[in-house]
């Protein structure tokens, strides 16, 4: 539940006063995944949990819970392909994005 | 800290995705790995300096930042967290601030070495309890690849370009590390991404983190377009600037210098050099002699820093 | 209790200051402010004050250091000159924007080039746009009670804005004069405590601040601080008479001197408005009718207030200590021209440049503009608009 | 509006002219009138000619101006006679005051045309017997106070006193040694 509540619509006596962004984080609702070209492609079964994709990726897309890499976060990775390259077990595939 | 890759992914996100840096880019990773760095329980006031980082993180109405955030300037993010942390310290002496803050300025290179390095020496010399973080790409990359005093040698740049008579930057980049370690602050480090469990960088992180006092640290962050690399190339690149001693891993704990890194094998500053388009030039034939002027530069830093560190 | 008392402007500055016990103060040392930050660390160094003091390596970070603390929820000041000042520029209106209730006392002084340590008003007339509220002082004691005052105006909830408190270097700064200080507790009641609504050490709410703000929302957020600029008009009047009940010493938005008979008056801030009390006092003995205007609030510029007190009058001249170079008039001359066009058309009005650099005015000086001024009514002819008093033709 | 003076003090840099100028703010404050101390200032080094005022009254002052026709000049180094016009819009009636060993009429001599009263005081001489060191400001002081009748003398003396007790209250020999100095400034003004 996120406590501003502003769109290009809002007033300016709707507004944050001085651009003050009262919901740490929010950037989250910001979808970056159509920026991508190139599609990193996680397979589990190759996969050995030691997160080194995690650790390297700019955009914070490498999903883990309860301490496993899950996947990958599609609205915001950016096709970047640096856990495709660091992955020491080949378990990420780099492919064509299909639009 | 005992570097422990599990318990330390465990860690709360601080910084989130959606934030606008480029594809690829090694900012965005030191921000991660250096806030990964913070104990779960401890806040954080974060400072960026005009540039890349800032503008891409928090565009209003979003802010990629768990934690507190505030840019104001170019060249005073070290000031502006400075003010922040006086603030803590008397607010905490009146008991209108609870729990355990950190203080964390980013700037980029051209934000530190450049028209941040009087705000970052003063701060510096005043001893706030903060850590000052420069991810060093190179280039003023954010307003398109300008030179900045951090640019290696012979670098193409837009201001800066390699021509018919002049084969890019014509001056050798900065040393800020050493500059920072002449302040005799308690703790002084470089490093960069050598592994992809950025030991190095998080340990190091952690020191600066929980040092008393001000701490500065330098982290190689390579820039896929001011550099011209594929975007997945990142750790490697990053490898390659170590292991050919371009960028040596050290840190400086009370004056007391420590190579962190050794390559097995040194390599030839080339290898660094020929995965990037903003060398290129110097692969032409008859520029043989610019090569071997970088890596005889190359050459003596390291002696150098061998000295200082006791291992020769 | 008043405490009766003689200090200089900038011990009556300090001293305010360590009444109001800031949590931090940035300063750097310029003339002819430096006496400030040197009198204030003096109380830090005593343990009077419980603020954390940082002598910063330049102006630009003194205003950098502010905004940090500001922003981090702390009550915050600072002082400077001239070159400080415009060293601070940058992040004058990054504060203003941000909407940081910093409280700065600007010791007036000129602007280099050349350098000229002594007083004229260049330095903050050029910050006149910065999104500063603007309270010029007459004396030490105006200064003292301003500066109190600023905090309250600067924190209200409907301002959040910052102030500087600007008065005379040299002139005010170093004279010492008569001056009626309040009481620490009755200060510290006055002023109250600071609680900010948004913080960045607020642990329970983290924000960001100081984004990049495009097209979408930037217009909108200036609109909001130029409302709480509009806003800023009532609250200095409302905090003025809330001080009045603990001093006794009214302030308005301006201060108005004979004016109310006059036919022909001088409009001119701080310190020379003092020396030009003696002359309408002199001319007034001699049966002329002649008066004052004495701007307080320069920023928001309260026009409808001043145009209610100058209307009825047959000509007027404002008096500017700093240059526009738009070859036209001075910075406050152009505010009161054109406040009254249209809502008092007619009124001749002449303007004078004096005391750049910090040429001294005299009460000759002032009276000869008030030679002038009485001869326009006489003969209805205005002359040149664009004058200067003071300088070596 | 009451009688305003107005006084104008030439010194030398670190010699405690604007020191002086303040003291005497200071005395005439204690005793409940409006002052003004200021300075003019220059370029302030050690040995440059220094000027700095007063004006003293009984309601509040509100110029803000240099003084141009003083009342009274204070000179507290005779040797800037000859290189400051010291008598410089010195009204007719008022005088001058000069710290010298010479006497009112050598020094009237010295001033060329001025045609007002000329006192005289040794500051020299008296500080160096009551202090056993060379400080000019508190004789001068004196003199100034008797020549002017700002204060009146009995109020000034206690006033001193109770200064130099809050100023120097571990050092009672200093304190008499001042007190002395400051009353024979008075006693011993000549003119």
């Amino acid at each position: 539940m996120r406590k501003m509540r502003v769109t290009e619509e809002s007033t300016w006596k709707e507004l944050t006063p001085a651009g003050i962004i009262i919901d740490a984080g929010n950037a989250e609702d910001f979808k970056t995944g159509d920026w991508r070209t190139m599609r990193p492609v996680w397979h589990e079964d190759k996969c050995k949990q030691c997160l080194f994709c995690f650790y390297v990726c700019p955009d914070s897309s490498i999903k883990i819970e309860n301490g496993k890499m899950v996947g990958v976060d599609y609205d915001h990775c950016k096709g970047c392909g640096v856990c495709t390259e660091v992955c020491p077990f080949k378990a990420f595939d780099f492919v064509e994005e299909q639009k | 800290m005992a570097y422990n890759i599990k318990e330390l992914a465990a860690r709360p996100e601080r910084f989130t995705g959606g934030h606008r840096m480029c594809a690829g880019c090694g900012a965005p990773v030191a921000v991660r790995a250096i806030l990964r760095a913070l104990k779960p329980e401890d806040r954080a006031v974060v400072g960026v300096a005009t540039g890349c980082l800032e503008v891409s993180s928090c565009i209003y109405p979003y802010t990629a930042w768990k934690d507190s955030f505030i840019h104001s300037a170019f060249e005073n993010a070290a000031a502006t967290i400075a003010g922040a942390e006086a603030a803590y310290r008397v607010l905490k002496k009146k008991g209108k601030v609870q729990g355990e803050f950190k203080f964390i300025a980013f700037g980029g290179d051209g934000g530190t070495y450049d028209i941040g390095l009087q705000s970052l020496s003063g701060a510096m010399e005043r001893g706030h309890n903060m850590v000052y973080v420069c991810y060093d790409n190179g280039a003023y990359m954010n307003t398109g690849i300008q030179r900045s005093s951090a640019t290696p040698l012979y670098a193409d740049t837009t201001t800066s370009p390699q021509g018919k008579v002049l084969p890019g930057k014509m001056q050798w980049r900065k040393d800020l590390t050493e500059i920072m370690v002449a302040h005799g602050i308690p703790y002084v480090a470089q490093t960069a991404f050598i592994t992809p469990n950025l030991k190095d960088l998080i340990e190091k992180a952690e020191k600066a983190l929980y040092t008393d006092g001000p701490a500065f640290l330098n982290v190689l962050a390579p820039c896929p377009r001011g550099w011209r690399y594929e975007t997945s190339k990142l750790i490697e690149i990053s490898k390659l600037a170590v292991d050919t001693c371009f960028w040596p891993l050290y840190e400086v704990v009370n004056g007391q210098y420590r190579l962190t890194y050794k390559p097995k094998e040194k390599l030839p500053v080339v290898e660094f050099l020929k995965t990037q388009g903003r060398f290129r030039h110097l692969f032409k034939k008859g520029n043989e002699h610019l090569i071997e002027q970088i890596q005889q530069e190359v050459d003596r830093r390291w002696e150098r820093l061998l000295e200082l560190c006791g291992e020769k | 209790m008043a405490i009766r008392d003689r200090l200089s402007g900038n011990e009556a500055i300090a001293y305010a200051m360590r009444q109001i016990n800031p949590d931090v103060v940035a300063a750097f040392p310029i003339t002819p402010s430096t006496e400030v930050p040197q009198y204030f660390s003096q109380f830090v160094a005593n343990g009077e004050v419980d603020t954390e003091f940082i002598a910063v390596e330049s102006e630009h970070s003194a205003m950098s250091a502010c905004i940090g603390a500001s922003a981090a929820g702390a009550r915050t000041m600072t002082a400077t000159s001239s070159q400080g000042l415009a060293l601070m520029w940058e992040m004058l209106y990054i504060a203003a924007s941000m909407r940081l209730p910093i409280v700065m006392a600007v010791i007036n002084r000129a602007l280099s080039g050349p350098i000229n340590i002594h007083n004229d008003h260049s330095d903050s007339m050029g910050a006149r746009d910065s999104g500063w509220i603007q309270i010029y002082c007459e004396n030490n004691q105006e200064a003292y009670d301003s500066l109190i005052q600023a905090i309250r105006i600067a924190e209200h909830k409907d301002v959040r804005l910052p102030v500087m408190v600007c008065y005379d270097g040299f002139i005010t700064s170093h004279a010492v004069e008569n001056i009626e200080l309040l009481e620490d507790e009755v200060v510290r009641n006055f002023i109250g405590e600071y609680n900010p609504e948004y913080y960045l050490l607020n642990e329970q709410n983290p924000i960001s601040m100081g984004p990049l703000d495009l097209p979408p929302y930037y217009f909108e957020h200036k609109r909001q601080q130029a409302e709480a600029m509009r806003n800023a008009k009532k609250v200095v009047l409302e905090v003025a008479d809330e001080f009045a009940k603990i001093s006794g010493r009214k302030y308005g938005l301006f201060e108005t001197y004979k004016l109310d008979d006059a036919e022909v008056a001088i409009v001119v801030m701080n310190s020379t408005a003092g020396t030009a009390k003696a002359v309408v006092d002199e001319y007034r003995s001699k049966g002329y009718k002649v008066g004052l205007l004495k701007p307080r609030l320069f920023r928001p510029f309260p026009v409808e207030e001043i145009v209610n007190a100058l209307k009825h009058l047959k000509a007027i001249a404002v008096m500017d200590k700093t240059d526009s170079f738009n070859a036209a008039g001075g910075p406050l001359f152009t505010e009161v021209t054109s406040a009254l066009y249209g809502r008092a058309d007619g009124i001749k009005v002449i303007n004078y440049i004096y005391g750049l650099g910090g040429r001294d005015v005299k009460t000759d000086d002032i009276a000869k503009i008030y030679d002038r001024l009485l001869d326009i009514v006489k003969t209805g002819n205005v002359g040149e608009v664009y004058n200067y008093i003071g300088v070596r033709e | 509006m009451g009688k305003m003076i107005e006084i104008r003090w030439h010194g030398r840099g670190g010699q405690g002219a604007k020191t002086a100028s303040l003291l005497l703010a200071e005395a005439a404050f204690n005793t409940g009138k409006y002052v003004q101390g200021f300075p003019e200032y220059g370029p302030e080094r050690m040995g440059a000619p220094i000027t700095a005022y007063n004006r003293i009254s009984d309601e509040r002052i509100t110029i803000h101006s240099n003084i141009y026709e003083p009342d009274y000049v204070v000179v507290v180094d005779e040797t800037l006679i000859g290189s400051v016009d010291v008598t410089k819009g010195l009204k007719k009636d008022g005088a001058i005051i000069v710290n010298t060993s010479k006497s009112p009429e050598e020094i009237k001599k010295l001033l060329g045309n001025f045609d007002g009263k000329v006192y005289t005081i040794d500051a020299r001489k008296i500080s160096m017997e009551c202090l056993g060191k060379y400080f000019p400001n508190v004789p001068v002081l004196g003199a100034v106070i008797k020549v002017t009748g700002i204060i009146p003398e009995n109020e000034a003396i206690k006033d001193m006193e109770e200064s130099l007790k809050h100023k120097f209250a571990t050092k009672p020999d200093v304190i008499e040694g001042n007190l002395k100095a400051f009353v024979r400034g008075m006693q011993e003004v000549q003119g």
